[in-house]
C-alpha cells in the first residue's frame, strides 16, 4: 500500500504545483538569481533596500528591452548583433529630428529607420539567407559608422518631455521606480503573450526548432522570420527611447556592449542559441541576474576590473546551476 | 610619371596628401581634432585621409593604417597615438620612408619617436582638475569618487595620477572611497556612480576622465539628491561641457585645445611637404585652461563666457 | 483524375532523382506506389506535394495545370502529406504540432482582436484524432521529441488524415509501426478513401500494399515502370517489375487501364 | 547520339577539373576575393605592387593564425570569443616574464597560461557541457580585466630577438615577407593536413556535424572536442609570438576585435556556425578577403567612418556571393 | 549466455521507458524482439549498447556483470549497434561513416608518425561492404545525406556487419527498405550469425521475424512479457501476446527454454 502511494505521489508530481515549479524551464534561472541575492544581502544591507532594488531595476531598463528582442531572434536560431546599435542610432535619429520636427515627428522617423533597419536585416536573412550572424555583424559595423557620421562630434540633450517620459519617478507605496521599468514590462508581458497564446508564437518556435518540418507543415517561415526581424526593430526603437529617459542625451558611443548583454541575458535565461527552446521569461530572470551582479558587486566594494573577472565567472556559474537543475529535473 | 617607392621628393604641383590616424572615430574629442584638420587641408589645398583605430587600445589597426598612409603615399602623417610607446616601430618605418610623423594629444614614449608633438599636457591638465576640487572642498575632510577612462590609456593613467597629484593624494590614501572604468561613456557612468553612490553616499568630491563621464556621474548625484554635496571636477572643454559647467552641472572643467592640434600638425606637412622644413620644437604644448565659474585661489581659471567662445565641438 | 503528372525530371547536381516520370490518381482510389530504394519515390510525391520544384514536367489538377512553387500552394488545393523524415517540429507538444500552421483561435473578441489560441479545444481535437490510431499516447501535452519512433509516425498521420481535404499523400506512413498500428493505419486509409479522398500510399510492405491499395503505380529508375492492378498480379510479380526481373505489359507500362 | 553525348559530358563534370573547382566548396570565397581584388586594381595602380601585398599578408598574419583556432572550434558547433583575449594575455606574460627569466622561460610559461585557459574551457563545455557561447563569453571577460590587473597601465616593450623572429623579413626574389607569414601558412597547411587526413580531423567533423550520431558511432566525442580547446590554446600562443613580432610592444587593450575579425574570416571562408562542414582553406581566404577589403579602401582614399560602412556592406556581399555560386553548382 | 540483463529500469520524468526488463541472448542465435509502439524496445537495446545508463539493474557478459558508461565501453566489449534514429553523420561521406570511429591509417611512417588516414584503404572496403547490399549507391564519396531514406539505413546496417565482433543489435534495420533491400539484410543477418556472432533484431515486419529467428522475446509495457520458440507458435497467437489479447505459458513467461 505506501509503495503505491509513494508511486502515485511521484508521478502526479507533473502535474502538482510543486512539481510545475520544479520542471519550469526558468527553474534554474529563479535559483541562481535567488543565490545571488541571498549572498549579496548577506554582503552588504544596502542591499536589499528598496532604493537599491530600484536602481538594479533601472539599470537594466535598456538591456532588458533589448533583450526581449534577442530573444524573439535567438528563438528562430538566430542572433542579432546589431539590435543595440540600432537602438543607439534610434536616439541619435529621436534627438536630432525632434530638435527640428518636434518630438512626435521625431518618433515617427525614428520608427522608419529602426523598423527599416530590422527589415533589412529580416530580408537578408529570409530573402538571400545570409546567416543572421554575418548579416547583422555587417549591419553592426554599418550601422555603428553611420551613427557616428551622423552626430558627428556633437552629444545631443534633449529637452522634450515626451522623450523623456520614460525616465519620469512615480512610487508605489514607498518604491520609487521610473516609467521606463513599466514599459520594460509591459513589452515582457506583450511578447511573453505572443509567444505562448498566439499562432505566430507557434511558429516562431517551429521555424528555430526544425525549419524544414515547420515549412512542409505549411508554416510560412520566411515571413515569420521576416516579422521577427520588424518587431525588433519596434522594440530597439524603444529600447532607445528608454535610452533617453535614462540619460537626456544622445551619445553615438552609448551601449556598445548592449549586444553582448542581451545575448548574456538571454543564454542565462535559458533560451537555446540552436533556437526553437526557451522564453522571454528567463530572459526577464537573466537581466536581473546580470543587474543584481554588477549592483552588488559595486556595493561589495569590489573595484571594476575585479568585478569583471567575478562577473566572467559568475555568469558561467549562473548558466551552470541553470543547466545542473535543468538536468536533474527533467532528465 | 608616376615613381614605384611611392616616397621620396614630391613633384612639384602635385596634391599634398596628409594622413591622419585618431584612436578612434567614437569620442568627440577625435572626431573636432579630423573637422579641424579637413579644415585646415582644405584651406592649404591639401587631401586629408582619416583613419582611425577601432576602439581605445587597437594599436594594431593604427600600425596597419601607417603602413597603409605610407603605401598611399602621404607626405605626412599626424597621429593620435594608442600608447604612447605601442607603435614605434611603425612610425620609425614611416619615417625611414620620408615621411613626417607628428603626434597630436598624446606624445609618444621617448618623444623624440616623432618629428614633433602637438598636444596638452595631461598630467597637468589632471593637476589642475585635482587643484581645484581640493580648492572648491575647502576645509572638509574629501571623500574622492573616480571615474576613469579606459585602463590602460595613457591618457587616462596621466590625467589620473595628474588629479591625485593636485589633490595631494596617493593611490591608495583612504580619501578615496570608490573607482570604476567608464570608457568615457556617460550611460556607463551614470550607471557606475549610481553604485558607487550605494556604498559611499556621503563622497563629497567626484574625478571624471571627461564631460560625458561628469554628465553622467551628475545624473546620478541628482536623482539621490546629493548635487550641492558634491564637487564634480572634470578635463575636456567641449561645448557641451562648458555648458554645463555653466548650468552647475560640472564644477569646474579643464579645456584644451584640439583644433590648435590639428590646425598646427596640417600645417607642419604642409611646410614640409613644401620645403622640408621640420618644426623647430619637439614638443608643443597646445595648453590648457580650467573653465569654472567658482575660481579658488592658486588655481589659474577663466569664466563660462570665456569658455563658450573657446570651447570646441 | 485527381492529380496527373507528366515528364517529371528532378536533377541533384549529378545524380537524376527522377527523370521523366508520370503519375495519375484517379478520384476516390487508393494508390500505393513502390519501387527499389532510391528509385525516387520520395522525389516523385515532394513535387506533388510542393516541397521540391521539377526542373522539367507539369503537374495537373483536375485536370488544370497547377504550378507549386511551395508546399504552402499544394496545401492551398487540398493536398496533404506525411514526409517520410516526418516533418515535426520535436520541441513543441503534439497537440502544436498537429495544428502546425493551421492553429485554432479562441472565439470572439480574444481569439480575433487578441489572436489568442484555443489550446483547449486543439488538445481535445488531438487528442480525438491520435485516440483513433490506439499508439499508446498518454498525453497531447507531451514533446514530440519524447515520443517512441513509431508513436512519432502515428501523430504525423493523424495529422495529415485529420486534415487532408483533396489529396492525401503518405510516405511509407507503417515503416516504423508495429503490426497492430500498422493496421490501424491500413484501417484509417480505407476510411479515407471512403470519405472520398484519394490516397497516394508509398510502402514497402507489399502485403499493406496489396491489402489496401486499388493501383499499383512501380517506380523504377526515377521512372514510372508500369501500373497494375492488385487483382490481377500477384505480389512475386509485382516484386519482379519492381527489380526489371519481369517485363510489364503494354498497357501496364502505359499506365494501366 | 550528340544528345547522349551530352549528357555523358554533364554527368562526368563531377570528376573532370573544372567540375571539382566548380563544386568545390571554397569556390565562392575564392570568387569573393577575386571580385575584390579586381575591384581594387582598378581602383588605384599601387594596389598590385608586390609592397603592398606582402603588407596585407602581413597586417593578416595575427587575425588569420587566431582565424585557425575558430575554425576548429566552429567546426565542432562551438564558438570562441576568448580566444583573442588569451592572445593578448600571452603577449603579456611573454613580455613580462621575458624580462625576468629570459624569452625561452617565458614561452614556456605563456604556453602554460595560453594552453590552461583553452584547457579550461574545454573543461567546462565538455565536462559541465555549458554552451560555448556563454562559456567564452564569460572567460573572455575574466581574461581581459586579469590582462589588464596583470599589465597595469603599462605598455611592455620587448627587445628578445626570439620574441620578435615573427617580424623579421627576408626577401623571395623582389617579394619582402616576415617569418609570421611564414608560421601563419604553416599552421594554415599543418591545421588543413590534420582536419582532413588523420582521424582526429573525421572526429572534429562529426562532433559538430551530429554529437549524438559520433558519440553511439563510438567517438570519445568529449576528448575530441576538449582537444580542440587545448589546439586552440596552442593557437593563440602562437598568435601571441606573432603579434609580438609585428609590434614589438605588450598592451592589455590591443586586439579587442580579433574575435569578431576571425568569426568573419571563418564565415565569408563558408564555414558553417552550426558545426560540421568547413575547412581552414576557406577560412584562410576569408581573412585574405578582409585583409584586401581594409588595405583597398584605404588605398582608394577612404575614411575609416565609410570604410566600415563599405566593410559591413562588403562582408555581406562577400557571403552572398559564396552562397549564390554553392547554391548554383551543387543543389 | 552471450549477454544478459536483470531488472533494468529507466524512468525518464515521469515516464517509464523499461521497467524491470530481463533480457538473454544465446551464443549464436538470432533473437528477435518485439513489441507494440513505445513498449520501450529502443531503450533496452539502448541500455545494452552502452547509450542509455539505467537507473537500476544489472548487465552482464559472458557471466560476468559489466558497466557500461558509455558506447566506447560497449563497443569495447564486441558490441556493436544499429539505431533507430541512425546514427550517421549526415555531412560526410559514406566511407567516413562506415568507419567512424575505427578509422584505418597509412602503414609506414605517413600513418605511425603523422597518422595519415588511409582513404583509398577505406573506400575500397567500404565499397565493397555496401555492394553486398546491393542497394545502389554510386560512390562512397558521396555525403551520407545526398542519400535516400533505404539507402542511408543500408550504409547503417553495413556498417554494424563489419565491424561487430560479439553482438550485434539492429533496431529496425529494415523499416525504410524495399523488399528486395530487405531480403538481403535478412541474409546478412543469417551470414553473421553462420559466422557465430550473435545478433539481436528488432523489427515489426513478422514474416521477416519468423523468416530469420531463434527465439522471439516479445517486449510490452516496458517488460519482457515471454520468450517464444517461432517453431511452437504461430504469428497470430505472438501478436496476440504482444498485445496482451493472450497469456504466455509458464515457461515462456519465465524466458523459454
Ligand atoms: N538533396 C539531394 N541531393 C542529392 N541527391 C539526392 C537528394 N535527394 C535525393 N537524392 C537522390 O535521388 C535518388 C532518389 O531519392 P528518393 O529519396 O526519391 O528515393 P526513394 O525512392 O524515396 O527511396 P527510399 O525507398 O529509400 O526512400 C537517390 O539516389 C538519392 O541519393
Ligand atoms: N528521452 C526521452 N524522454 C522521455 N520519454 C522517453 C524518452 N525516450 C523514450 N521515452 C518514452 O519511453 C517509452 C519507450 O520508448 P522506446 O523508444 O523505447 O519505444 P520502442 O519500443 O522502441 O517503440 P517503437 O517501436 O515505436 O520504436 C515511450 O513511451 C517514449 O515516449
Ligand atoms: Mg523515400
Ligand atoms: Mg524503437
Amino acid at each position: 500500500m505506501t509503495t503505491t502511494r509513494f508511486e502515485n505521489t511521484n508521478t502526479s508530481v507533473l502535474k502538482s504545483l510543486p512539481g510545475r515549479i520544479l520542471h519550469s524551464p526558468v527553474f534554474g534561472s529563479v535559483v541562481a538569481l535567488l543565490v545571488a541575492i541571498i549572498i549579496f544581502s548577506a554582503m552588504s544591507p544596502r542591499f536589499l533596500a528598496p532604493a537599491n532594488l530600484s536602481l538594479i531595476l533601472q539599470q537594466s531598463v535598456v538591456v532588458g528591452i533589448l533583450a526581449v528582442a534577442q530573444t524573439l531572434i535567438i528563438l528562430t536560431a538566430g542572433i542579432d548583433l546589431s539590435i543595440g546599435a540600432i537602438a543607439v542610432l534610434g536616439t541619435i535619429v529621436l534627438a536630432q529630428a525632434a530638435a527640428g520636427i518636434g518630438p512626435v515627428g521625431a518618433m515617427v522617423i525614428a520608427m522608419i529607420v529602426c523598423v527599416g533597419l530590422g527589415a533589412l536585416n529580416g530580408a537578408l536573412v529570409t530573402v538571400l539567407r545570409l546567416p543572421p550572424f554575418i548579416v547583422t555583424l555587417g549591419t553592426f559595423t554599418a550601422i555603428v559608422a553611420a551613427t557616428r557620421l551622423l552626430a558627428g562630434s556633437e552629444t545631443y540633450q534633449v529637452t522634450s518631455p515626451l522623450l523623456t517620459f520614460l525616465g519620469n519617478t512615480f512610487k508605489i507605496g514607498t518604491f520609487t521606480t521610473t516609467y521606463g521599468v513599466v514599459v520594460m514590462l509591459l513589452v515582457y508581458a506583450i511578447m511573453g503573450y505572443a509567444l505562448t497564446q498566439t499562432a505566430w508564437g507557434r511558429h516562431v518556435y517551429a521555424v528555430g526548432g526544425n525549419p524544414n518540418g515547420a515549412l512542409l507543415s505549411g508554416v510560412k517561415t520566411r515571413r515569420n522570420m521576416f516579422s521577427v526581424y520588424i518587431v525588433s526593430g519596434v522594440i530597439a526603437l524603444i529600447a532607445a527611447w528608454a535610452a533617453l529617459g535614462r540619460i537626456s542625451t544622445a551619445d553615438s558611443n552609448a551601449y556598445q556592449n548592449a549586444n553582448l548583454d542581451t545575448i548574456t541575458a538571454v543564454v542565462i535565461g535559458g533560451t537555446s542559441l540552436f533556437g526553437g527552446r526557451g522564453g522571454v521569461l528567463g530572459t526577464l530572470i537573466g537581466t536581473l541576474i546580470i543587474g543584481v551582479l554588477r549592483s552588488g558587486l559595486t556595493l561589495a566594494g569590489v573595484d571594476s576590473l575585479y568585478q569583471n573577472i567575478a562577473t566572467g565567472a559568475l555568469v558561467i556559474v549562473a548558466v551552470a546551476v541553470d543547466q545542473f537543475t535543468r538536468r536533474r529535473t527533467s532528465r | 610619371a608616376g615613381n614605384d617607392s611611392g616616397s621620396g621628393s614630391g613633384g612639384g604641383g602635385e596634391e599634398v596628401k596628409i594622413g591622419l590616424v585618431t584612436k578612434t572615430d567614437a569620442n568627440p574629442f577625435f572626431v573636432k581634432l579630423r573637422e579641424a584638420a579637413q579644415k585646415q587641408a582644405d584651406a592649404k589645398g591639401a587631401k586629408l585621409v582619416a583613419l582611425a583605430g577601432a576602439f581605445d587600445g587597437d594599436n594594431e589597426g593604427q600600425v596597419a593604417a601607417i603602413e597603409n598612409l605610407v603605401t598611399q603615399g602621404v607626405k605626412g602623417i599626424l597621429i593620435t597615438p594608442n600608447s604612447s610607446s605601442g607603435i614605434l616601430s611603425a612610425i620609425k618605418n614611416a619615417r625611414d620612408q620620408g615621411v613626417i610623423v607628428i603626434a597630436l594629444d598624446t606624445a609618444t614614449e621617448p618623444a623624440d619617436a616623432v618629428d614633433a608633438t602637438f598636444a596638452t599636457d595631461n598630467l597637468a591638465a589632471g593637476v589642475t582638475q585635482g587643484k581645484w576640487v581640493k580648492g572648491a572642498l575647502g576645509s572638509k575632510t574629501p571623500k574622492v569618487l573616480m571615474l576613469d577612462g579606459t585602463p590602460g590609456g595613457t591618457v587616462d593613467s596621466l590625467r589620473h595620477k595628474g588629479f591625485l597629484e593636485g589633490m595631494g593624494l596617493s593611490e591608495d590614501s583612504s580619501e578615496i572611497a570608490g573607482k570604476a572604468d567608464t570608457n568615457g561613456d556617460q550611460t556607463k557612468a551614470q550607471t557606475a556612480m549610481e553604485n558607487l553612490l550605494q556604498r559611499a553616499p556621503d563622497a563629497n568630491a567626484l574625478y571624471t576622465i571627461n564631460e560625458p563621464a561628469a554628465a553622467g556621474g551628475y545624473a546620478a548625484i541628482k536623482s539621490a539628491g546629493k548635487e550641492s554635496a558634491v564637487s564634480i571636477g572634470s578635463i575636456d572643454g567641449s561645448c557641451v561641457g562648458v555648458a554645463n559647467v555653466k548650468k552647475g552641472v560640472i564644477g569646474g572643467t579643464v579645456l584644451q585645445f584640439p583644433a590648435k592640434m590639428a590646425t598646427s600638425g596640417v600645417d607642419a606637412v604642409v611646410a614640409f611637404a613644401k620645403d622640408g622644413t621640420k618644426p623647430a620644437q619637439s614638443f608643443n604644448d597646445t595648453g590648457s585652461m580650467l573653465i569654472t565659474d567658482k575660481p579658488v585661489d592658486g588655481v589659474e581659471s577663466k569664466d563660462t563666457t570665456w569658455g563658450a567662445e573657446n570651447c570646441w565641438g | 483524375m485527381a492529380l496527373q503528372a507528366r515528364g517529371l525530371i528532378k536533377r541533384y547536381g549529378g545524380v537524376v532523382a527522377i527523370n521523366g516520370a508520370d503519375f495519375d490518381l484517379r478520384q476516390g482510389e487508393v494508390l500505393a506506389v513502390i519501387g527499389d530504394n532510391g528509385a525516387g519515390k520520395s522525389t516523385l510525391i515532394k513535387t506533388l506535394a510542393g516541397a521540391v520544384i521539377p526542373d522539367e514536367g507539369k503537374i495537373m489538377m483536375n485536370g488544370k495545370d497547377v504550378h507549386f512553387r511551395s508546399t504552402g500552394d499544394a496545401k492551398a488545393h487540398g493536398i496533404e502529406t506525411v514526409y517520410q523524415d516526418l516533418a515535426v517540429v520535436p520541441a513543441l507538444d503534439i497537440a502544436s504540432n498537429l495544428f502546425l500552421g493551421r492553429e485554432l483561435r479562441r472565439p470572439g473578441i480574444m481569439g480575433k482582436v487578441f489572436r489568442r489560441l484555443d489550446m483547449p479545444a486543439m488538445r481535445a481535437e488531438a487528442a480525438r484524432h491520435l485516440s483513433e490510431l490506439k499508439i499508446g499516447i498518454k498525453s497531447v501535452n507531451q514533446a514530440v521529441e519524447t515520443l517512441s519512433g513509431g508513436q512519432r509516425q502515428g501523430v504525423a498521420v493523424s495529422r495529415a488524415a485529420a486534415f487532408g481535404k483533396g489529396v492525401i499523400i503518405l510516405d511509407e506512413p507503417t515503416a516504423a509501426l508495429g503490426v497492430r498500428e500498422s493496421g490501424m493505419v491500413i484501417e484509417l486509409i480505407r476510411n479515407i478513401r471512403d470519405r472520398g479522398i484519394p490516397v497516394v500510399l508509398i510502402s514497402h510492405d507489399m502485403p499493406n500494399v496489396f491489402d489496401v491499395a486499388d493501383r499499383i503505380h512501380v517506380h523504377r529508375l526515377g521512372r514510372r515502370a508500369a501500373v497494375v492492378d492488385p487483382k490481377e498480379r500477384t505480389m512475386g510479380e509485382v516484386v519482379a517489375l519492381m527489380t526489371g526481373a519481369e517485363e510489364p505489359t503494354e498497357v501496364e507500362a502505359a499506365g494501366g487501364r
